[in-house]
């Protein structure tokens, strides 16, 4: 019957939207579900995994000192020339000369966070840190040195 | 109890006993436009302070939280932001209607706010012929939307635009035959009427199932008409970017904007009084002391209280639905709605003969 | 605990042999290389298009789904290089035609695969051949104004390559 | 007016959809030549984000081409990634240990499983739903944080390397998922009631944007796509790699070749990759995360092709080795690419608003396309 049919397609449609509106209802009235952050109040609170990939650091002891002999692997493993090291000749106790890293150039603009430098490293002078806010108001900022001024290379690394 | 009708009554007699009675008149006039603008400003940062609120709890989200406490500055600062903008006019456009269109369709919104009473003795105009009036008016503002559209010169604007007009013009129909069934009930075509013919029941339940059909299709039918999703076929966001409205800019843009919020408000008035009584307070028949303390509810409370219910429920909608297609929205109107609200009508007439109404 | 198993290579559901025999009595003069994971077949330009079809068409091992159309540059020549599935067997094969490096030309096959009209389009826009007509051969993903085919080895551009 | 389909005359309205489009999820330029809604011709104009990744992969080692594939199919960046680490380890025949082939087919699932969480609350957006793109987004952000966790990003996770992946998993990681099955076993219901339901929804979709067995084959439609259409295409189970072979899923498959069927088929979809973590996720084998490899890799000559299902269909690797430490050429045979190349076929003759829907369905990722 056609009079039967339109009226059930009828019923089919309307309970249909009811069946939405009801979920969308639930979720009007149930405020404990909602699942915004709010960003910058909760900055404290923000537990980042210790995975996570902010940006290349180079880690520093106590005593201003890391672990990078400038081998320069991560400049080589590196997919997009993020990274780049300039060397100087130390002139070590004995008269040597040896060779030591002067600057740690990172260009965090380039970087495409894929972690082959950390991988690369033999010595483990560099890893990622956790920091996520970049923005800058001058991309010259973005270059970054990270070796600190005056360290040097921690003992017993070779 | 309290009562807007005291207060226009004494402003009335004031203005007539100092000046005289053409001057009176006048600022009888200035007051109403002042504060119909005002109420304008008011409803247009409060609806679209609650659009965002509501579509943000359904959201899981927050919404706005951080201009003024909880956000309620919200709507005020992206006012002043569209006043601060530059109004564009694009190149090849025809300027004196495109700068028109959205006067025009701000003015009907305005007109078709006099005949709506808010309280008891409290509407701007209480013309006889109410509700044909609003009819009347509300389509004029397709023209408003049709005249944005085409001198934008703009086809995204332009295939807004000709959705909106087929869209309006037909559902023009259903909402009148759902206004129809109401007015045969009450007999008479003035708003105030309709609402003091509601003093021992609203007509949604005093009208059976006939009354209820007719509230349904008109909620559906005036969601479609003020162009709100589901039916936001004119502006389709993922669509036509944003529909005739495409090249507008800044305050006029936000006047398209006002003018939506304030026809979604105008036509929730217009459902409140006809199916839910408008300001007459919930009366159960004859218990005479339940009907005494809701009486002392007062009247604006019910009007605003309904309309925004009202409101919400389109809101509702739009959170909910995804977009019709153009030839489906169509169907919808002919094959479904004006059918069923037509044979409404006629068991409706038939209920009001034989008088089964309560 | 489930079963895991090393990884291996060759999952051609029929041996290469019997796909060969299949297209060398098809295609009598085509040249066969076994070397790498599917079988190869290498046609000259010429006879691109009616292998193609009779490829499309063969009874039983149909090759119609080209999967990959791609084109290296081997500095001396170009070699077009047509991956084809069976989609009722799931057997592959390379098609591999070699191509004249100054004056790249080969017929089109967007009406044979359907699929081939943007791939083909692609490869006129990266390597310069010249698809024999083709619907709408026109630059799609360079602008229309673009000097130059970029994936050919000896493209130099100064300003957008970087050379690490 | 139908026998015009596809010819353009005077009068034809021409509107250009994108580059900046909200419908098009990206950079991608139609040209839609119309007659008053119906559509009569879509012209796709492609390379708005063209960043000629097989190009720049020419001149980077086989450790480091594999990072920039994340770029071309940003969702399924881990299946991207694991195509690339496939094709290198056919060339070079090194063998995965057990322990990284489950956790890259763990990671691979929860991946597509975040991808159609993304397209189902994308494609109710284009349909006008906003709601639902929030709701997606809870799962998804669940799926995120245990990448987060584990591969130390959340969408370019760069964790696939050349012999298994590059760290071990988090050892949170099992406790994790189980949350995030039993969250997505609460949620999906929802999915039902707010949108597949949907009697608008269903309208919208059925009969919408048709495309039959022999096109979609005919246009080398893969993935989802394809299988709404009846076209097993299934990389996993035709041409099974890693443990596959192994485990227990279905291939989905429906035959309307609608809309509707393209979305059931994603829909369904996420259930089995949900069935494939559930029998993995109790199950990794101890031993060594990543194979010993050496520290500069060396193809034989020769050519490597490996194809693997991505969220959006087939994802070819096709490697033309001279032997030295880079790619002599390199060919990244994209499901979006081919997906796109029907789109005309199946909008001729619809509205604006099946244009909009089909392409939902499609599922298309920009840089996927352009690459």
């Amino acid at each position: 019957m056609f009079i039967v049919d339109y009226i059930k397609d009828i019923y089919g449609a309307i309970r249909s939207l009811l069946v939405g509106m009801n979920r969308t209802g639930y979720y009007f009235t149930h405020h404990k579900e909602i699942i915004t952050q709010n960003y910058p109040e909760n900055r404290l609170e923000l537990n980042l995994p210790e995975r996570f990939r902010g940006e290349v650091v180079m880690t520093h002891d106590e005593n201003n000192e890391h672990a990078c002999t400038g081998c320069s692997a991560c400049e080589l493993a590196c997919p997009n020339g993020t990274i780049k090291i300039i060397n100087k000749f130390d002139i070590s106790p004995e008269g040597k000369k040896k060779k030591a890293i002067d600057t740690f150039v990172y260009h965090l603009e380039l970087c495409t966070m894929c972690n082959l430098c950390v991988d690369a490293c033999p010595t483990g002078a560099i890893k990622m840190a956790q920091t996520f806010e970049h923005s800058v108001y001058n991309r010259g900022l973005l270059t970054k040195q990270l070796n600190k001024p005056g360290s040097k290379l921690k003992a017993g690394v070779e | 109890m309290f009562s807007l009708e005291s207060i226009t009554t004494i402003v009335q007699n004031w203005l007539t006993k100092t000046f005289s009675p053409n001057l009176a008149l006048f600022f009888e006039f200035v007051i109403v436009g002042v504060l119909a603008i005002a109420l304008f400003a008011a409803l247009g940062l409060v609806l679209v302070l609650m659009e965002r609120k509501v579509a943000a709890w359904i959201q899981i989200r927050l919404g706005p939280n951080r201009v003024g406490p909880k956000g309620i500055l919200q709507s005020l600062a992206d006012t002043v932001k569209l006043i601060m903008k530059e109004g564009l006019t694009p190149d090849g456009s025809d300027k004196f209607l495109f700068n028109l269109a959205p006067f025009i369709v701000m003015m009907v919104a305005m007109l078709a706010l006099a005949p709506i009473g808010f309280s008891k003795g409290f509407h701007i105009w209480d013309i006889n012929i109410g509700v044909l009036y609003v009819s009347a008016i509300s389509s004029v503002s397709v023209i408003g939307i049709l005249m944005a559209g085409w001198a934008s010169n703009n086809k995204y604007s332009l295939l807004g635009a000709m959705r909106s007009g087929a869209q309006m013009v037909s559902y023009e129909l259903s909402v009148g035959l759902c206004i129809l069934s109401i007015i045969v009930l009450t007999g008479s075509l003035s708003l105030n009427d309709i609402v003091l013919s509601q003093q021992n029941g609203w007509w949604l339940f005093k009208g059976h199932i006939p009354a209820i059909i007719s509230f349904v299709i008109f909620i559906i039918a005036v969601t479609a008409e003020t162009n709100r999703a589901p039916f936001d076929l004119s502006e389709a966001e993922s669509e036509l970017t944003a529909g005739f409205h495409t090249e507008y800019s800044g305050m006029k843009f936000a006047l398209f904007f006002l003018a939506e919020y304030i026809n979604i408000f105008i036509v929730c008035a217009i459902g409140a009084t006809l199916f839910l009584g408008g300001w007459m307070p919930f009366h159960l028949g004859t218990w005479e002391g339940f009907n005494h303390i809701m009486d002392y509810i007062p009247s604006f409370i019910w009007f605003f209280g309904k309309t925004f219910f009202l409101i919400f429920v389109i809101m509702w909608f739009r959170w909910t639905f995804p977009r019709l297609r153009v030839d489906q929205l169509l169907n919808l109107e002919w094959k479904y709605l004006l059918p069923i609200s037509m044979v409404n009508l006629v068991i409706m007439t038939l209920v009001a003969i034989q008088g089964w109404h309560f | 605990m489930i079963e895991l198993i090393i990884w291996k290579t060759d999952y051609t559901y029929m041996s290469k042999e019997e796909i060969k025999t299949a297209i060398s009595e098809l295609l009598p003069t085509a040249v066969f290389d076994e070397t790498g994971e599917w079988l190869n077949v290498q046609i000259e330009a010429g006879e691109w298009k009616d292998a193609a079809l009779k490829l499309r068409s063969l009874a039983g091992l149909s090759f119609n789904f080209l999967f990959c159309l791609t084109c290296v540059d081997w500095k001396t020549h170009f070699t077009m290089v047509y991956h084809l599935r069976a989609t009722a067997s799931l057997d592959d094969i390379v098609v591999k035609v070699k191509l004249d490096r100054e004056k790249p030309e080969i017929a089109t096959v967007s009406d044979i695969w359907r699929t081939a009209e943007l791939l083909e389009r692609e490869v006129y826009d990266l390597f310069g051949v010249i698809f024999l007509e083709h619907p709408d051969l026109r630059r799609l993903l360079l602008t229309d104004d673009w000097v130059g085919y970029p994936l050919r080895k000896d493209y130099e551009d100064p300003i957008n390559m970087i050379k690490l | 007016m139908v026998e015009e389909i596809g010819k353009t005359v005077e009068g034809d309205l021409i509107i250009n959809v994108g580059p900046q489009h909200p419908a098009t999820h990206g950079v991608l330029h139609l040209v839609l030549t119309l007659n008053g809604e119906t559509i009569k011709k879509v012209e796709p104009h492609l390379g708005y984000i063209h960043r000629s990744i097989e190009k720049m992969c020419e001149s980077l080692s086989y450790r480091q081409f594999i990072y920039s594939t994340s770029r071309m199919d940003y969702l399924s960046a881990h299946i991207n990634n694991h195509a690339c680490a496939l094709c290198v380890e056919k060339g070079l025949g090194i063998e995965v240990p057990a322990r990284a082939q489950v956790i890259r087919v763990l990671m691979d699932e929860l991946t597509r499983i975040a991808s159609h969480e993304l397209w189902w609350g994308a494609m109710a957006m284009d349909l006008g739903a906003f709601t639902p793109f929030f709701h997606a987004f809870r799962e998804r952000e669940t799926i995120n944080d245990i990448m987060e966790e584990t591969c130390g990003a959340r969408l370019t996770m760069n964790y696939n390397v050349p012999g298994g992946v590059m760290a071990d998993l988090h050892p949170n990681f099992q406790e994790r998922v189980k949350n995030f099955l039993k969250l997505y076993k609460l949620k999906i219901h929802e999915y039902d009631e707010l949108v597949t339901g949907n009697i608008i929804f269903q309208n919208r979709m059925k009969g919408v944007g048709y495309l039959s067995k022999e096109d979609a084959i005919s246009y080398g439609v893969t993935g989802p796509a394809a299988r709404g259409s009846g076209v097993s295409s299934d990389i996993r189970k035709l041409y099974p790699y890693e443990i596959y072979k192994q485990l227990e899923f279905d291939e989905i498959l429906e035959t309307e070749g609608d809309s509707f069927a393209r979305y059931m088929v994603r829909l369904r979809e996420m259930n089995e990759s949900i069935k494939i973590i559930e029998q993995l996720i109790d199950n990794i084998p101890d031993g060594d995360f990543q194979a010993k490899t050496k520290a500069v890799l060396k193809l034989p000559k020769g050519e490597f092709y490996q194809r693997v299902e991505t969220a959006r269909g087939e994802l070819g690797v096709y490697i033309v080795s001279e032997g030295g430490t880079t790619p002599y050429r390199i060919k990244f045979r994209s499901p979006g690419f081919s997906n796109l190349s029907a789109l005309d076929h199946m909008a001729r003759g619809g509205k604006i608003g099946d244009l909009v829907a089909t392409m939902g369905t499609l599922d298309l990722v920009i840089p996927d396309i352009d690459r």
